[in-house]
């Protein structure tokens, strides 16, 4: 037996992206059985619920040493993944990143992969679809940490370029619980269009409601953000407020595919509640496949630089369309979807693909 | 909380001192030979230990009321993670750059507190923890901010000891400071200056009558908590060779409080004991069930409160005195 | 002229809001003496009970809040008879330790139950959208939240300083043994004051639920905030609460609005010249002389 | 509530594993006065403690007015007739002074706090301050004047006089012996001045380490002095 | 002789109510004082105004010819004002021996010490047991305060402030709780004082006030209404109305 050791939020405040991981990763064995090529895949879930380096580190090691993991998959903040990198060589492990989305992990060790996304890769697109759509003027607004950071930089490089300008940039505190003031001083910036980046999670709702409740959205203000913004299980509670917004992502879970349509529906048995249904799900069953290749390539013998080697330019087609294995960064390429967010036949609310970038690799590698 | 033993029973207590930092050795000795997989996670039960005792040292032995002692430790993290990735590489020199920032630290953080009581200095210590956690994040070009401080990469220990995948090294250097620290400590808290704390936490106004100075008393104290604190973040930090902002955070801070409390706060074995039983417990049952341990260990800190107010190592001691009592 | 009443507003609605969920645990903590740090878990159970009842039954928001009120009193009265009894007069640190195993029971429960995703509440027609106020537009929500706020807090405060029974309360708080031994039976005074800020609690949690979501984590997220604004007004003083709330809601108000960047470091900034300048919280009283 | 008499057979009690007092018996008729004496730390406010509810009993009975109250909580005796003036004052610091005697009202309407003021006017002056702004003899008045107006059958007084200016010790002493005298209330009276003691209750109760060391009138004590110096000390009387 | 200790028109009130009004009084080198009045005429809140508890709206404090008023209450105890509190302030977990010990330690500048051992050191042991055997404390010296009746914990009170050594020593109703027959106890305490330290004593225990002291003021009303000898005091028609009642040994002194 191959084991493979998974760490993620599976408890606290992020329980429900934990979720998504195991979601993902029960599909995949769902719908490709539990071993590959004779070999049995054995998984080992570990929590790690918040962003916390010193316990990552102590997971991540006793994976390696106790449990005898060949592989070390997961991992949603990028202080954990940085953690775990320094030790990858000398355990011989390969770490396949499902989430942390930082550009920078990618180069402390040549023994990671992801099959995530970066806030550079799916917000760069936002910057030509806004000039497309008529803003000339954008604030951009987002949450104080290494991802609101990033995704700031990546539109405020791109939406320049598109020829576009971006009038005013706010960073705000992680905890803020009223967004009323910020969304009033977007308001009187006097932008065409604010661009957003929050966390996926309660933020959110409180974000969207002021947009509203501040009379942005009667005052025509457009809604720009990357998809964390919508993500499909926090829909719900936003309501009828988020119809419109127009975010960009690399998968939305209505994607229109049949290999999505089999993903989702594995997932959402899974899950259990398919209302819970988000994309770290995404992230984790194309973790599962590469790791699977990797365990096809080296028969299951434990062989780090083998296995990535092998996955180095892997091109399938996943549930969320076409990606490969960038052979040089071992960051996913793929396509980016702009979206928008609508209400489907059945009632429920999705966001709608209305545009896609394909072939994005990570702009921020090569800064 | 009351021990019905007079504080600093007369007599010699080196004899007990020795035995008791014995009994660590012992212990950690066990732990390496009984969990030699987990030593990673050994070393962080002793980096976290050395925040829950500085925060003994101003909760349990002062009285002062603080859900901030994290500042403390993630000043020690970031001071030595930052001269690590400028250059600094031994070990024991990070150590003591870690107990140095600490230390100055201590002595913000008591300059603060020390303007309040009870519940306000409470407060205090949060928005103290929070400030420094906001400083922090803000900061990114010298902390890394929410992505973590990384690329620090200690040489080896005196020259000689690397530091290593199965964290053998760290382990070491981890448990020799503890029992450095610990029989220090044993010393201080029945010191006179031990004394004086004891008697401030019970009533200052007491203390000043005796014409002893209680904020110039704390501030030492304070100062003297921050570099055992800072030590543990330094240990953290070389051990990891990242620091995060959680270092740095209040929920570390309330954690390091329940570990105390769960031990027993005012002695110095309490803080030991809790840590390890409450980080144990959290780290086993959360690997039989990652996904709802969350209410186990709940489960345990409210059965402790029912069944052991004193906390654990006062159930310990109770348990020996009955044993003794017993003919 | 229009920012500084714009900032003004939204300042008095976040107060306001602020003041309806620490509220219940002014009561606990500074009246009490009862360190809870549960409060956001039951505040977060009349959440999640106000919207099975409004989103899942479909019956009406004041349903929804009358059958949380109800619903979070009946489940925290044998807490109260079988866990908080025994640590009322314990030291603050062991009920630190007992309100938090009970924060970590509530979340894991929740979470196992309702699952990690967002809980609305459906409003009613009339408090849903937008109010134009003259010179900007405000969610009618947040007057409605005002107008609880004032009332919660006026009712409170003649109930605490004007009443029997809040000076038997205030009595036990101070001295339990001395206050049975002149009759008055101080169990069940207790009781009672914990139901009434558990139903507070899950009061402020419906009511607040617009500005802080119901989700299970609920229960521990905003446990500093809660602890800051209660504190900061001072122990057990309702007109200190409110105080605390309005300046603390007009300083992250402001500074969210003039320095968004910088919006923490103002709060916490504020709140420790606010305790340096007030070292036993705004409205709390000295306790003893030499 | 009219006096009731007071029967205590074989108490036992005291703090944790240590047992402070043991076998104590005595009884108090209805509307009698009884001092207890004993020199420092020998049980006199273990036993009144103890016949409140506030320390743990290990043994023994009470009764008052022949209803059985050993198995109540301190609340149940006290509705039950007893009443406590404690040493340590136990003033509620956090309230004012008339709130403070409106604990003490049981289910007497508000006006009767008029009472209490009669008794000590200082009270009045002060009856917006609270607790801990009183200075000692106020907080001592407050104090004995809170029990008092929840008319006790039983009174229970553990040096009432600590503190108090000699005047006010006067009035306090004629307000218990009126109260005694005229059926409301048997008292209990621990005193550390043996004249006062004497001149107060007609029986007398000597505590020494927790037992009951003699037990006769005050009249006989007063004039013996041997034991006077063998239970109490030297130069107790002048 | 000259003043050891002056208070100058010192003024205090809380709110509206002048707890001290323009009281003025000192002290010489073995000046046995006792300061009475009915309750509440503000004796505690003068001693608290003169150690520095708290601070006076108006007026002085000379220690030693200096100027103190400004002075910290810490630095008032290390020149050598040192009160006792009415009601007992003690370390309930701490011993009697315990707390001496640390009073001579903090006399001696070492109470703060890290790097030395508590109760180590013959010289103070043996000091410390002098202390609470003058007291009669020496039974209980090792047990802790919590368990010690009431009475003792008031003469642990006495010992403490003997043990700072005072130039000027502030009673504040030491023998209250103390059982009459003890009072000798604090007296024989008092008696063995050296004769160059003034006392000034508050107490409601008449008879001790006038077997201690040789002068008398009395305060009623935040103001000194008498000051003089014990006799005549106690023959002063408004101190007696006022204060004293019928109290029997005065009119045996009169
Ligand atoms: N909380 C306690 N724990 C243990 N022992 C105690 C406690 N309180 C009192 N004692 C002990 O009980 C004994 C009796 O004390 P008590 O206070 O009843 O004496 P007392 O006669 O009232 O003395 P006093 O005249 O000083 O008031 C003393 O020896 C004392 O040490
Ligand atoms: N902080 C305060 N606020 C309001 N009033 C106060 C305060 N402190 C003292 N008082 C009042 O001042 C008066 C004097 O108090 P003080 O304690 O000095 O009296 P005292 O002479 O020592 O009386 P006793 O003999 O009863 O101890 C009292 O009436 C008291 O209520
Ligand atoms: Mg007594
Ligand atoms: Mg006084």
């Amino acid at each position: 037996t191959v084991r493979v050791g998974i760490i993620g939020p599976f408890s606290g405040p992020f329980a429900l992206q934990g979720k998504n991981f195991q979601a993902g990763i029960e599909a995949y064995r769902a719908l490709n059985g539990k071993s590959v090529g004779g070999n049995e895949v054995e998984i080992i879930y570990r929590d790690l619920p918040t962003a916390n380096p010193q316990q990552a580190r102590a997971i991540a090691q006793e994976l390696v040493v106790k449990d005898k993991v060949q592989y070390l998959g997961g991992v949603y903040f990028t202080p954990d993944a940085l953690a775990i990198t320094p030790i990858l060589t000398q355990a011989n492990v390969p770490l396949v990143i499902f989430n942390a989305a930082t550009s920078a992990i990618m180069e402390q060790s040549p023994l990671v992969v992801r099959t995530s996304f970066t806030l550079w890769q799916t917000v760069t697109p936002l910057g030509k679809a806004a000039i497309e759509r008529g803003i000339r003027k954008v604030i951009t607004v987002v949450s104080d940490y290494g991802p609101g950071v990033d995704a700031e930089n990546a539109f405020k490089k791109a939406f320049p370029a598109a020829g576009g300008t971006v009038v005013e940039s706010i960073r705000m505190p992680m905890q803020t619980n009223d967004f009323s003031p910020i969304l009033q001083r977007v308001k009187d910036s006097g932008a065409d269009a604010v661009f957003a980046f929050l966390p996926s999670g309660p933020p959110t709702l409180g974000f969207v409601k002021a947009y509203n409740d501040n009379g942005l959205k009667a005052a025509g203000i457009k809604f720009l953000a990357s998809g964390d913004l919508t993500q499909e299980s926090d829909l719900p509670a936003l309501g009828d407020g988020a119809l419109g917004l127009v975010t960009s992502y690399h998968y939305a879970v209505s994607h229109d595919s049949p290999e999505n349509k089999i993903f989702v529906e594995a997932a959402r048995k899974a899950i259990g509640n398919p209302a819970e249904l988000s994309f770290p799900a995404i992230g984790a069953y194309d973790g599962m496949f590469v790791i699977s290749k990797m365990i096809e390539a080296t028969g299951g013998k434990q062989d780090a630089a083998k296995a990535v080697e092998a996955v180095k330019g892997l091109a399938w087609i996943s549930p969320r369309g076409p990606v490969s294995i960038d052979p040089k960064t071992r960051h996913v390429t793929q396509t980016i979807y702009l979206r928008e967010v609508a209400k489907d036949a059945s009632g429920q609310y999705i966001n709608k693909e209305i545009e896609s970038f394909p072939g994005q690799t990570d702009p921020g590698l090569v800064k | 909380m009351s021990e019905t033993r007079p504080l600093a029973a007369s007599g010699r207590r080196w004899p007990r001192d020795v035995i008791g930092l014995a009994a660590i050795a012992l212990a950690g000795g066990a732990g390496y030979v009984l969990f030699p997989d987990s030593l990673a996670f050994l070393t962080r039960i002793i980096s976290i230990a050395l925040l829950v005792l500085s925060l003994d040292l101003l909760i349990g032995y002062c009285g002062i009321a603080t859900l901030g002692q994290s500042a403390l430790y993630g000043a020690g993290a970031y001071a030595a993670g930052i001269a690590a990735v400028n250059g600094l590489t031994d070990p024991v020199a990070l150590i003591a750059v870690g107990a140095l920032a600490g230390g100055v630290a201590g002595l913000l953080m008591g300059a603060v507190l020390l303007r309040a009581h009870g519940l306000p200095q409470l407060v205090l210590s949060i928005a103290f923890v929070q400030l420094f956690h906001e400083m922090a994040n803000k900061a990114a070009s010298i902390t890394g901010g929410s992505d973590g401080l990384y690329g620090i990469a200690p040489g080896p220990l005196f020259g000689l000891f690397a530091f290593d995948l199965y964290g053998k090294t760290a382990f070491f250097a981890g448990l020799g400071l503890l029992l450095l620290v610990f029989a220090a400590l044993s010393f201080v808290v029945r010191s006179p200056f031990g004394m004086t704390c004891r008697g401030i936490k019970e009533d200052p106004l007491r203390i000043r009558a005796m014409g002893i100075g209680v904020r110039p008393t704390l501030i030492k104290m304070f100062a003297l908590s921050g570099a055992v604190a800072g030590m543990g973040g330094a240990l953290g930090a070389i051990a990891t060779q990242v620091v995060g902002l959680d270092s740095v955070s209040f929920e570390l801070s309330a954690n390091a409080l329940v570990m105390l409390v769960l031990g027993g706060f005012g002695s110095l074995y309490g803080a030991l004991i809790g840590t390890v039983i409450f980080l144990g417990v959290e780290h086993e049952v959360s690997a039989i069930n990652p996904f709802h341990w969350m209410t186990l260990v709940g489960v345990m800190l409210i059965a402790v409160v029912l069944f052991a107010p004193r906390g654990l190592y006062g159930v310990m001691t109770d348990a020996v005195a009955r044993w003794r009592g017993r003919p | 002229m229009q920012t500084v009443l714009s900032i003004a507003v939204d300042a008095f609605a976040y107060g306001m809001v602020l003041f309806i969920i620490c509220i219940g645990l002014s009561v606990t903590m500074g009246l009490m003496q009862v360190v809870n740090l549960a409060h956001g878990g039951f505040a977060m159970i009349g959440g999640y009970i106000a919207s099975y009842v409004a989103r899942d039954m479909g019956l009406g928001y004041a349903a929804a809040v009358l059958a949380a009120i109800i619903g979070t009193i009946a489940i925290a009265i044998p807490l109260e008879r079988f866990l908080y009894r025994r640590v009322y007069a314990q030291p603050q640190l062991i009920q630190v330790l007992m309100t938090i195993g009970i924060t970590f029971c509530i979340i894991g429960i929740t979470n196992y139950i309702f699952g990690p995703t967002l809980k609305t509440i459906p409003l009613p027609a009339a408090l849903s959208g937008p109010v134009d106020i003259g010179f900007r537009t405000i969610a009618a929500h947040r007057l409605f939240v005002m107008v609880c706020g004032l009332a919660v807090a006026l009712g409170l405060w003649l109930l605490i300083e004007r009443t029997a029974f809040g000076i038997r309360l205030r009595a036990a708080v101070d001295n339990a043994a001395m206050t049975s031994a002149l009759g008055v039976r101080t169990e069940f005074v207790y009781a009672v004051a914990f139901a009434l800020a558990m139903g507070l609690a899950a009061f402020g949690g419906v009511v607040g639920a617009e500005f802080l979501p119901i989700e299970p984590y609920y229960a521990l997220r905003y446990m500093v905030t809660f602890l800051v604004v209660v504190s900061v007004g001072g122990a057990g003083s309702i007109s200190g609460a409110l105080a605390a709330c309005l300046l603390l809601g007009a300083v992250d108000t402001t500074g969210r609005y003039l320095f968004p960047d910088f919006g923490n470091f103002f709060f916490y900034l504020a709140v420790i010249v606010i305790v340096c300048a007030f070292p036993r919280g705004l409205l709390g009283r000295e306790q003893a002389r030499g | 509530m009219p006096a009731a008499s007071l029967e205590v057979l074989g108490l036992s009690a005291g703090y944790g594993p240590t047992v402070i007092l043991e076998d104590v018996s005595f009884s108090v008729p209805a509307g009698g006065r009884l001092s207890v004496l004993g020199r420092n730390g020998m049980g006199k406010t273990t036993l009144l403690m103890a016949l409140m509810g506030l320390t743990k009993r290990t043994g023994g009975e009470i009764r008052v007015g022949g209803a059985d109250v050993t198995a109540m909580n301190a609340t149940a005796r006290a509705i039950a007739g007893l009443g406590l003036v404690p040493q340590a004052r136990e003033v509620f610091k956090s309230l004012t002074v008339e709130e403070n005697l409106f604990v003490g009202l049981k289910e007497r309407p508000r006006s009767a706090i008029a009472e209490a003021y009669a008794m000590f006017p200082r009270l009045a002056e002060r009856r917006r301050n609270l607790g801990w702004q009183l200075s000692g003899g106020e907080q001592q008045m407050l104090s004995t004047a809170r029990t008092i107006l929840g008319r006790p059958s039983v009174l229970l007084l553990d040096e009432p006089l600590e503190g108090l200016a000699p005047v006010i010790c006067d009035e306090l002493m004629a307000v218990l012996t009126r109260l005694a005298d005229s059926g409301e209330m048997t008292i209990l009276f621990v005193e550390q001045r043996l004249d006062s003691a004497l001149n107060f209750a007609e029986r007398v109760v000597i505590l020494e380490r927790g037992r009951i060391a003699w037990t006769g009138t005050s009249d006989t004590l007063r004039d013996d002095h041997t034991l006077i110096e063998r239970y109490i000390g030297v130069g107790a009387l002048h | 002789m000259s003043a050891l200790f002056r208070i100058e028109h010192l003024s205090k009130q809380f709110g509206g109510l002048k707890v001290t009004r323009d009281v003025s009084l000192d002290l010489v080198p073995g000046d046995r004082v006792a300061l009475i009045g009915p309750n509440g005429a503000g004796k505690t809140t003068l001693v608290n105004l003169v150690t520095g508890q708290l601070r006076p709206d108006s007026g002085q404090v000379f220690f030693g010819g200096e100027d103190v008023t400004r002075l910290s209450d810490v630095a008032r105890v290390r020149k050598g004002l040192v009160r006792t509190f009415q009601v007992t302030r003690l370390f309930s977990e701490m011993t009697p021996d315990e707390h001496v010990t640390l009073t001579i330690l903090q006399r001696k500048g070492r109470a703060t010490r890290i790097l030395e051992r508590f109760g180590h050191d013959p010289a103070i042991e043996f000091e410390a047991a002098d202390i609470l055997s003058t007291l009669g404390l020496t039974e209980v010296a090792h047990r802790p305060v919590a368990e010690i009746a009431y009475g003792q914990q008031r003469l642990l009170e006495i010992a403490i402030a003997l043990a700072l050594r005072p130039r000027v020593l502030l009673l504040d109703e030491p023998a209250a709780g103390v059982p009459s027959s003890e009072t000798p106890r604090i007296e024989a305490a008092l008696a063995r004082l050296s004769s160059d330290l003034a006392v000034l004593l508050i107490e409601h225990d008449m008879d001790l006030v006038f077997r201690f002291a040789r002068k008398v003021v009395v305060l009623n009303g935040g103001e000194i209404v008498f000051t003089g000898a014990p006799d005549a005091a106690a023959a002063d028609p408004r101190v007696r109305e006022a204060y004293l009642g019928s109290y029997a040994h005065a009119s045996r002194v009169a």
